[in-house]
């Protein structure tokens, strides 16, 4: 900026570097580095993310799968052999399934109904933000007004009302198969006005600026506008609360499954496992509670600091 | 001012009438209320004969236009389970959800606030590393894990707290308050913390974001070029100015801790109104829950009209230029 | 002494003659009194009446002696007047104990002591539906306008949904419904002083919270205790548990008719229609580990859909075959499924004891010979209407016989479904011969060729698989030391039972 | 020998950046005397404001000030703890900050503030620190001042808040004011009133003033002396006349000669014919656009009467081809709206604009061929391009969406031919936005106007964000381009001087009416209507310095 070109035909020099020099030497790359904890709960969000994708392959056993249990290995401690001679690293539960291998399987479920709920939450709220934030007027009045409500309702009623519903409609011999997709649906719908408010403020701040009104002066259709212009000037502020949204809907899964509305307690989420192991808590079987609640809030912990982080990283004035 | 609440009346009444009408479509759906009331060897005409009396069979839209009707005049008929007027048994239970909140709105409050301004007026002490990570633990903790938590510590191993319920409650007219024995205070701590963790820490969170964007401001930059007390500059100019976007939220967040409610109100065995949803909800006790799903919008539309007041008192920008849109 | 006392759900109501409902009962009948009381082995006791007998050479007429004496508790006397206005009452049109009462076609005093019931056939066995029938003061009920029964289903109430009068060993202080009821005890009470001379009722539904309550001192005595706490209890210094069985049999049911499921990936036929296959499932269904790990050891397994307090169970039917893996695979594979097949299994959740967990178990058995387990689970009152409209396929249920007859179990689970029988009986099995039998055992007089026609219906229906029975359910009352509640098979524990020590 | 109030000597204010260290202030040295006004002037991050800052101690962090002393009378003050540097403001050294919308509390009465800031000084009363305030006010020109004073700052206009920031600054009599770019957010109009009761308030009391602004004219007409900054570092001192008249150092000649001035240039722009000539290439025929005000949103859903405010009130002008038409007016006088509504942004209420005889808001086939012949340049070259976007992709896009080149290699070739045009190398194509300086990026944008190869360009303030010698480059691009390939130019400024330079014909605008309308020199040199004299008075040059 300080710098004044010499002549009017000044011939601008780039340096010629790769993009992925660039990007380590990006903002975002110095601040994740200058933050141990982020560095840490990026770790642990990795390492758990690994165990749930690879745990048919990691997991000492298959716990979704019925009839490779055996009931009376049933409230193993941890790091001990059942009756039926098989060892478990973090005890077995009431069915006689491995505690460790039903985190990483439950941990799968928690994970895919998180992201998968908040993936529609994204869909959903983006583009109606987009929608509002651009178009304005009573649409904008409408959408912010079905957003105000459903803000007002805790995430977790809604989830309830929207699972109820669902459980009218879907035939009862179908429902099993439909709850992971219910599920996803009822924290998808708790959860889009987050995002379709930031949008739709952002948008209208996009909206303003003068490279869309350029776009707008050629003529370019409003939709492919929003599209290529608006969306990835966006991108910030979702990428954020996505994060921070992820955390909470899988507390929100967790919930709900607690609650007994989730998943089917045979393909169990931690949520469910820890219904599960809530019941044993006086009886002496603290493993079963205790480490899928540990991973639980491990989880919900690391993809919060990695939100906190990213929100500061891409915008300190961010909220 | 008056047109501004009135227009939010108006606002609030199409919530309103939304709110009821997916309360209404919701619970019609939820399950066969039928199958609680019925004793376990009725048999079908048995079944038919109920749902008459019930107005089930009729359509739905007839159905709905009663429960409106009704509802306008306090009238949600009568629990299927508990066999009482739905309005009597949320005011009977509503002084023990209000005092619960209440309680764990003004720890949300203070301590949300307080943490706030802190970890807003020392962002690089360690202490506010430590508050920061720690209100990041109060967000990733599921609040029945908390409870869980609090009552097998407090309660069971310490026999400190009670676990449950309200203790020893006083009745003052129609209202039933347990602040005024020392085991109705007791009983309320572990339920109050439990509620307000969640709360504390957004509130926390967003004073202290809003508290560092207001300090980045130019009229704070000119008060200490001015050169006001840090006094005058952090709690009269800074914290003022925070105030107003803070109130929206925490508005509504209070709002929410009533619904919130549910799950610290089953935890504990609190007799307020979530608990009173929760077992309506197990039962299919569709007039109870129509009614609490009222209720809470109704809570939401009162605590809006309140923030628009108090936005009033807060902001002199919106007294007289409400309606110049510059 | 003051007992407090927490369960799981209140009563719904305190119109005695509203609910047929295990919760509801138990608190009416520290209030109101029944007839005839059962004692902790299951036998009738004399309580309001003192004798009772078929009248001689007409046994379609019972006569009752009953108790003098006694008063109710607003001082009024108890006569043979209210006897007779209490039963109409039951049999009013939205009394639900009315089923139990169908055969009563008159009830009429004889004397201020004596009542006389004409039923319409004979029937041997009706004194075991007064258990739970309660006597309310003729004329106080008139004064409050309380003819007509609570009509429960249409949200009506009356006067006698919050205030009660009853003979019973307590009066009502106060209550507040789903949260606590206060009790104090009734001096004028005819029989001996009870040790309790004040209860406090609580709900607390969390099973969690309701244990803390008491580990922490606030409650003395804790019903509905999960079989997992048990043993934790016992051990722990200052608490205690008393078991016992219920007279509640929990068992799993399914479509047995030609229909194809709907839940199968068999479209064509049902599987389950075929008894091997049924026979496999029995086969791969290993009651003891349950009972051992799922139950915590509190459960009696059992091969008959029939608790051992009701008349017609025998040690035969009890038994049940030891789990064979291997044979159930044969037998699948005889029956055309040599890989097994696909179904849903329903389960309530929070019904009975572990519901959820014994059908989790039983899942992972099904699995282990190569039947694919759908489980899906709900609250109760989600459950019941699949079974009610028979949108099930395979279940999991419990059934309680307050009448301890087994005409009782016949009636809603045997019979085929029709408009008056078969209720519970989704299964689609419909056997005219058995219905026959079913049918003539209302109005036989002879006990002898009753108990026959009983034995033979229970060895057909059990020949024909038609359910699969798991276990009978364990009741586990926890208190504190220095008191004891002796387990009810009803689970309808009395506080006048409560001794201290 | 009087002791300088404030004096700086070779102070250095750093930056710790990641594993770097930036200098934003240099080893800058210089003396500001009682009662003098000591202008220090130098294009954007010259670090003008950091040295303000640093005088005052309010850099913020991780900034610090590395080297040099501050003096104020005589005693050092850059190295006194925190507390009590905090003392010194406001007693001591007053401070004025460039935009008066933000500088003060909304939240708190004009009054309260003052009052606020007079007790934490000075041991008054309520009551004696109401009536100074309200004297303050009055000083500061503040009409009716008592009756003003309970006001909150948003019921004052622009002007008259920065006014109300003045009397803050001085309200406990310091010795030194550092006033940072106190009016560049104003209008011509109002700055030249508010350098007015600077001027005199620092007569009256005595005090020196440290005035920081990139904009010559101010220094001309206000400072004694001044300091020119360059990256850092003090170019040239001296009075003010010395200076302009005769710069020694090359920056400073550079800098003086990149003004624009608003006398006449000579050999300039021939005079225009007659305006609303049938035959032009432009035409705006009674334009007229209304503004729905107040209640947006929900009440949108309702029915009721709407109030409308008429921003462009039947405006109406032509414009020859390959000649420039100027529009000047001062901020909310419609000139955006205008240019917004002749681009086909904003759909005129009525009226109508041709262009080459084509109906711009007509419906109907040919749309794209209208589009193409029209095209805009925007005030901030940094909204103006898409930040995701690399520059090939935002010059190409006009030829993609109208179709001028489709192929990628045509796209390449031509985007390089637009880039070469506009004097930047095209080997840029590759890079962001962000990436380039804002009169680079203003190349840029410029560009992407060309890429549509169109014959009418709108520029909305095309350079008002940019520093004066960046400025001149940009408008003689312009002019180079206009030349080369016949463009026709809507010019918007309202920098008179600019406008000048620039176009052959001028329109002024007061609230939405044209008051003014004809050939520029005739406008400038005799000007018709009051408002355009009174625009004309108030614009400060560096030829009016005394
Ligand atoms: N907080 C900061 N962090 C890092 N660099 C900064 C910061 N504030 C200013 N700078 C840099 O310091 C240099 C001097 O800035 P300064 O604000 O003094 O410029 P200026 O001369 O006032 O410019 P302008 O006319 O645009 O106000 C600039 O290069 C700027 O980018
Ligand atoms: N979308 C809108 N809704 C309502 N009023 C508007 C809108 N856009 C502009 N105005 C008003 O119209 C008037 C003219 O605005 P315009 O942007 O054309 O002014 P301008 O002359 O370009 O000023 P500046 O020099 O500050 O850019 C202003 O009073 C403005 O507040
Ligand atoms: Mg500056
Ligand atoms: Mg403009």
């Amino acid at each position: 900026m300080s710098d004044l070109p010499q002549t009017t035909a000044a011939p601008v020099v780039v340096p010629k570097t790769s993009r992925w020099k660039m990007f380590l030497r990006s903002d975002i790359v110095w601040s994740y580095r200058h933050s141990p904890i982020t560095i840490v709960a990026s770790i642990v969000a990795l390492l758990l993310v690994l165990m749930a994708i690879f745990a048919p392959w990691l997991a000492p056993y298959n716990p979704f799968n019925p009839a490779t249990l055996n009931l009376m290995d049933g409230f193993t401690p941890p790091n001990s052999t059942s009756f039926a001679g098989n060892y478990f690293a973090l005890g077995s539960d009431s069915q006689g399934r491995d505690v460790l291998s039903t985190i990483m399987y439950g941990l799968r479920v928690s994970l895919f109904v998180g992201l998968m709920a908040t993936l529609f939450a994204m869909v959903l709220g983006v583009s109606l933000g987009l929608v509002a934030g651009y178009v304005g007027g009573a649409l904008d009045a409408v959408i912010m007004r079905i957003a105000d409500v459903q803000l007002s309702f805790p995430a977790i009623l809604i989830a309830l009302l929207i699972f109820g519903i669902a459980r009218g409609i879907i035939p009862p011999n179908q429902q099993e198969g439909a709850a992971v997709w219910v599920l996803i649906i009822a924290i998808g719908l708790a959860n889009w006005a987050q995002f379709a408010r930031t949008v739709r403020g952002a948008t209208m701040v996009e909206r303003q600026k003068d490279y869309v009104a350029a776009a707008r002066i050629l003529g370019v259709n409003p939709f492919i506008v929003l599209l290529r212009h608006v969306l990835p000037n966006v991108t910030g502020p979702v990428l954020v609360i996505g994060t921070i949204g992820l955390a909470l809907a899988i507390i929100e899964e967790a919930t709900l499954s607690f609650l007994g509305v989730g998943v089917p307690p045979t393909q169990p989420s931690l949520g469910t496992l820890i219904r599960i192991g809530q019941q044993f808590l006086f009886s002496g079987e603290w493993w079963i509670l205790l480490f899928p609640a540990i991973t639980l809030v491990l989880l919900a912990l690391s993809v919060n600091l990695l939100g906190d982080w990213l929100r500061d990283a891409l915008n300190p004035k961010l909220r | 001012m008056l047109a501004f609440i009135a227009r939010r009346l108006f606002q609030s009444v199409i919530v309103m009438l939304v709110v009821a009408f997916i309360a209404f479509l919701v619970f019609r759906y939820v399950g066969d209320p039928l199958a609680n009331l019925l004793s376990q060897d009725a048999n079908q005409a048995d079944y038919d004969a109920a749902r008459q009396r019930l107005g089930l069979d009729q359509p739905f839209y007839i159905q709905f236009f009663h429960f409106v009707g009704n509802a306008l005049q306090g009238q949600f008929g009568t629990s299927y389970r508990l066999q009482q007027p739905v309005s009597q048994l949320i005011l009977e239970r509503l002084p023990a959800t209000i005092e619960l909140a209440v309680a764990s709105s003004i720890i949300a409050l203070i301590g949300g606030v307080g943490l706030g301004i802190y970890s807003a007026l020392r962002p690089r002490a360690i202490s506010t590393g430590f508050i920061m990570t720690a209100s990041l633990i109060g967000v990733s903790l599921p609040t029945f894990l908390i409870g869980i938590g609090l009552i097998y510590i407090f309660a069971v191993e310490l026999k400190w707290l009670p676990s449950f319920g309200r203790g020893e409650v006083v009745q003052i007219g129609w209202w039933r308050t347990g602040l005024l024995t020392s085991s109705g205070l007791r009983s309320l701590i572990l339920p109050a913390i439990t509620l307000s963790l969640f709360q504390l820490t957004l509130i926390m969170r967003l004073v202290r974001a809003e508290m560092l964007e207001v300090m980045r401001t130019d009229y704070i930059r000119f008060a200490k070029a001015r050169g006001l007390s840090k006094r005058a500059i952090n709690f009269g100019h800074a914290l003022k100015n925070t105030m107003v976007p803070v109130i929206t939220i925490t508005g509504l967040q209070l709002g929410s801790v009533i619904a919130f409610a549910i799950i610290t109100e089953t935890v504990f065995q609190w007799p307020g109104v979530g608990s009173l949803f929760v077992n309506s909800v197990a039962a299919v006790d569709v007039p109870v829950m129509a009614a609490y799903l009222v209720f809470v919008a109704l809570v939401f539309v009162v605590i809006n009209l309140i923030v628009d007041i108090l936005y009033f008192i807060v902001d002199p920008r919106l007294r007289d230029g409400a309606k110049s849109g510059r | 002494e003051t007992i407090r006392w927490a369960r799981s759900s209140d009563a719904l109501t305190l119109d005695p003659h509203s609910q047929n409902q295990g919760n509801t009962h138990t608190l009416a009948h520290h209030i109101y009194e029944t007839l005839l009381g059962r004692d902790n082995d299951g036998n009738l006791t004399p309580r309001l009446a003192t004798e009772w007998a078929l009248k001689e050479g007409d046994d379609t007429v019972w006569v009752f002696k009953l108790r003098e004496g006694v008063k109710f508790h607003d001082g009024a006397d108890f006569t043979a007047e209210d006897v007779v206005y209490s039963i109409t009452r039951a049999k009013s049109e939205f009394s639900n104990m009315k089923q139990l009462h169908a055969e009563v076609e008159s009830v009429t005093a004889v004397d201020d002591y004596t009542v006389e019931f004409q039923m319409a056939g004979p029937s041997l066995i009706y004194p075991n539906n007064l258990t739970n029938t309660f006597i309310m003061d003729k004329t106080w009920s008139e004064a409050n306008d309380l003819d007509t029964v609570q009509d429960f289903a249409s949200g009506a109430t009356n006067y006698s949904v919050l205030n009660t009068n009853g003979t019973g060993p307590y009066t009502l202080v106060s209550r507040e419904v789903d949260v606590k009821t206060v009790l104090t005890a009734n001096p004028e009470w005819w029989g001996d002083a009870p040790a309790v001379t004040d209860i406090e009722y609580v709900v607390i539904a969390d099973a969690q919270t309701r244990i803390s309550a008491l580990l922490s001192g606030e409650i003395d005595i804790v019903q509905d205790v999960p079989p997992q706490d048990i043993e934790r209890l016992s051990s722990t210094e200052g608490f205690k548990v008393e078991t016992g069985p219920e007279n509640r049999v929990i068992y799993f049911g399914y479509k047995v008719s030609e229909e194809p499921l709907a839940s199968s990936n068999v479209t064509d036929k049902n599987p389950l229609s075929d008894p091997k296959v049924r026979e496999a499932f029995e086969l791969a269904l290993d009651r003891d580990a349950i009972k051992q790990v799922v139950m915590r050891g509190q459960s009696i397994p059992t091969g008959v859909a029939n608790p051992p307090f009701v008349a017609g169970w025998t040690e035969e039917l009890d038994a049940y075959p030891a789990p064979d893996v291997e044979k159930a695979k044969a037998l699948l594979a005889e029956a055309g499924y040599p890989d097994g097949f696909s179904i849903t299994l329903d389960t309530p959740n929070n019904r009975y004891v572990n519901d959820e967990a014994i059908s989790t178990a039983y899942v992972g058995m099904l699995g282990q010979i190569g039947v694919d387990v759908t489980l899906a689970s709900r609250p109760v009152a989600e459950h019941s209407p699949l079974i009610l409209n028979g949108t099930t396929d395979f279940y999991l249920l419990g059934w309680g016989v307050p009448t301890f007859d087994s005409a009782y179990v016949f009636n809603d689970l045997y019979h085929t479904n029709d408009e008056t029988h078969g209720t519970y009986n989704p299964s689609g099995y419909s056997n005219a011969e058995v219905d026959e039998m079913i049918i003539s055992l209302g109005t036989e007089s002879d006990e002898a060729t009753r108990n026959e026609t009983v034995a033979k219906i229970w060895e057909q229906v059990k020949a024909d698989r038609v359910l699969l029975p798991v276990h009978i359910q364990v009741l586990a009352y926890a208190m504190r030391d220095g008191v004891t509640l002796p387990v009810q098979p009803e689970n309808q524990p009395n506080m006048t039972t409560v001794t201290f020590e | 020998m009087t002791e300088p109030v404030l004096s700086i000597k070779d102070l250095v204010v750093e930056f710790p950046f990641r594993d770097d260290v930036f200098r934003a202030v240099d080893g800058v040295s210089f003396d500001i005397m009682p009662g003098e006004v000591v202008g220090v002037v130098g294009e954007s991050g010259a670090g003008k404001s950091m040295t303000g800052s640093a005088v005052i101690g309010l850099i913020d962090r991780p900034g610090h000030i590395a080297g040099g002393e501050i003096r104020l009378k005589g005693e050092r003050i850059d190295n006194l703890p925190e507390a009590a540097r905090a003392k010194l403001r406001g007693k001591r050294i007053g401070m004025v900050f460039q935009d008066p919308l933000t500088s003060l509390n909304p939240l708190y009465t004009v009054g309260d503030q003052l009052v606020e800031t007079i007790r934490t000084h000075l041991p008054v009363s309520e009551a004696e620190a109401r009536q100074k305030a309200i004297d303050l006010l009055a000083e500061a020109g503040i009409p009716k001042a008592a009756e003003r004073i309970d006001s909150y700052p948003h019921q004052f206009s622009g002007g008259m808040r920065q006014r109300v920031v003045i009397a803050l600054a001085i309200a406990a009599g310091p010795e030194l004011i550092v006033a940072d770019e106190p009016t560049s957010a104003l209008d011509v109009s109002v700055q030249a009133q508010i350098i007015k009761v600077l001027k005199k308030l620092c007569t009256n009391h005595g005090a020196a003033v440290m005035l920081i602004t990139h904009d010559m004219g101010v220094i001309a007409q206000t400072a004694d002396r001044m300091v020119v900054m360059h990256q850092g570092k003090v170019v040239e001192t001296g009075t003010v006349g010395d200076i302009i008249r005769r710069p020694r150092e090359p920056y400073t000649i550079k800098l003086i000669n990149s003004i624009p001035t608003i006398e006449r240039k000579d050999g300039a722009a021939t005079p225009a014919p007659a305006a609303n000539d049938d035959g032009a290439y432009v035409q705006v025929k009674k334009l007229v656009k209304d503004y729905e005000i107040g209640g947006g949103g929900f009440l949108k859903l309702m029915p009721g009467k709407v109030e409308v405010f008429r921003a462009v009130n039947e405006v109406s002008f032509s414009i020859e081809k390959g000649k420039t038409f100027g529009l000047v007016g001062e901020s909310g006088s419609g000139k955006s709206t205008c240019a917004k509504m002749i681009v086909g942004l904003v759909r005129p209420t009525s009226g109508q604009i041709t262009v080459d005889g084509h109906d711009i808001w007509a419906s109907g086939a040919g749309h794209q061929e209208r589009r193409k012949r029209v095209q805009m340049i925007f005030q901030d070259p940094y909204a103006s391009l898409n930040p995701r976007w690399r520059v090939a992709d935002i010059i190409a896009e006009p030829m993609r969406t109208l179709g001028i080149a489709r192929n990628r290699g045509e796209v390449d070739d031509r985007v390089a031919e637009l880039l070469r045009r506009v004097r930047l190398d095209p080997v840029v194509m590759r890079k962001f936005p962000h990436e380039f300086s804002g009169g680079q990026r203003q190349r840029v944008a410029i560009a992407r106007a060309l890429s549509s190869q169109p014959e009418f360009i709108v520029c909305d303030e095309p350079t008002s964000a940019l520093d004066v010698s960046v400025q001149a480059q940009v408008l003689d691009l312009m002019s180079e381009l206009q030349a080369e390939f016949g463009l026709t130019y809507l010019l918007i400024s309202h920098n008179l001087a600019v406008v000048r330079q620039m176009s052959s014909s001028v329109g002024v605008l007061h609230n939405g009416v044209l008051v003014e309308n004809g050939p520029t020199d005739a406008i400038f040199d005799n000007p018709q209507a009051d408002y355009t004299r009174m625009l004309l008075d108030a614009v400060p040059d560096i030829s009016k310095v005394a």
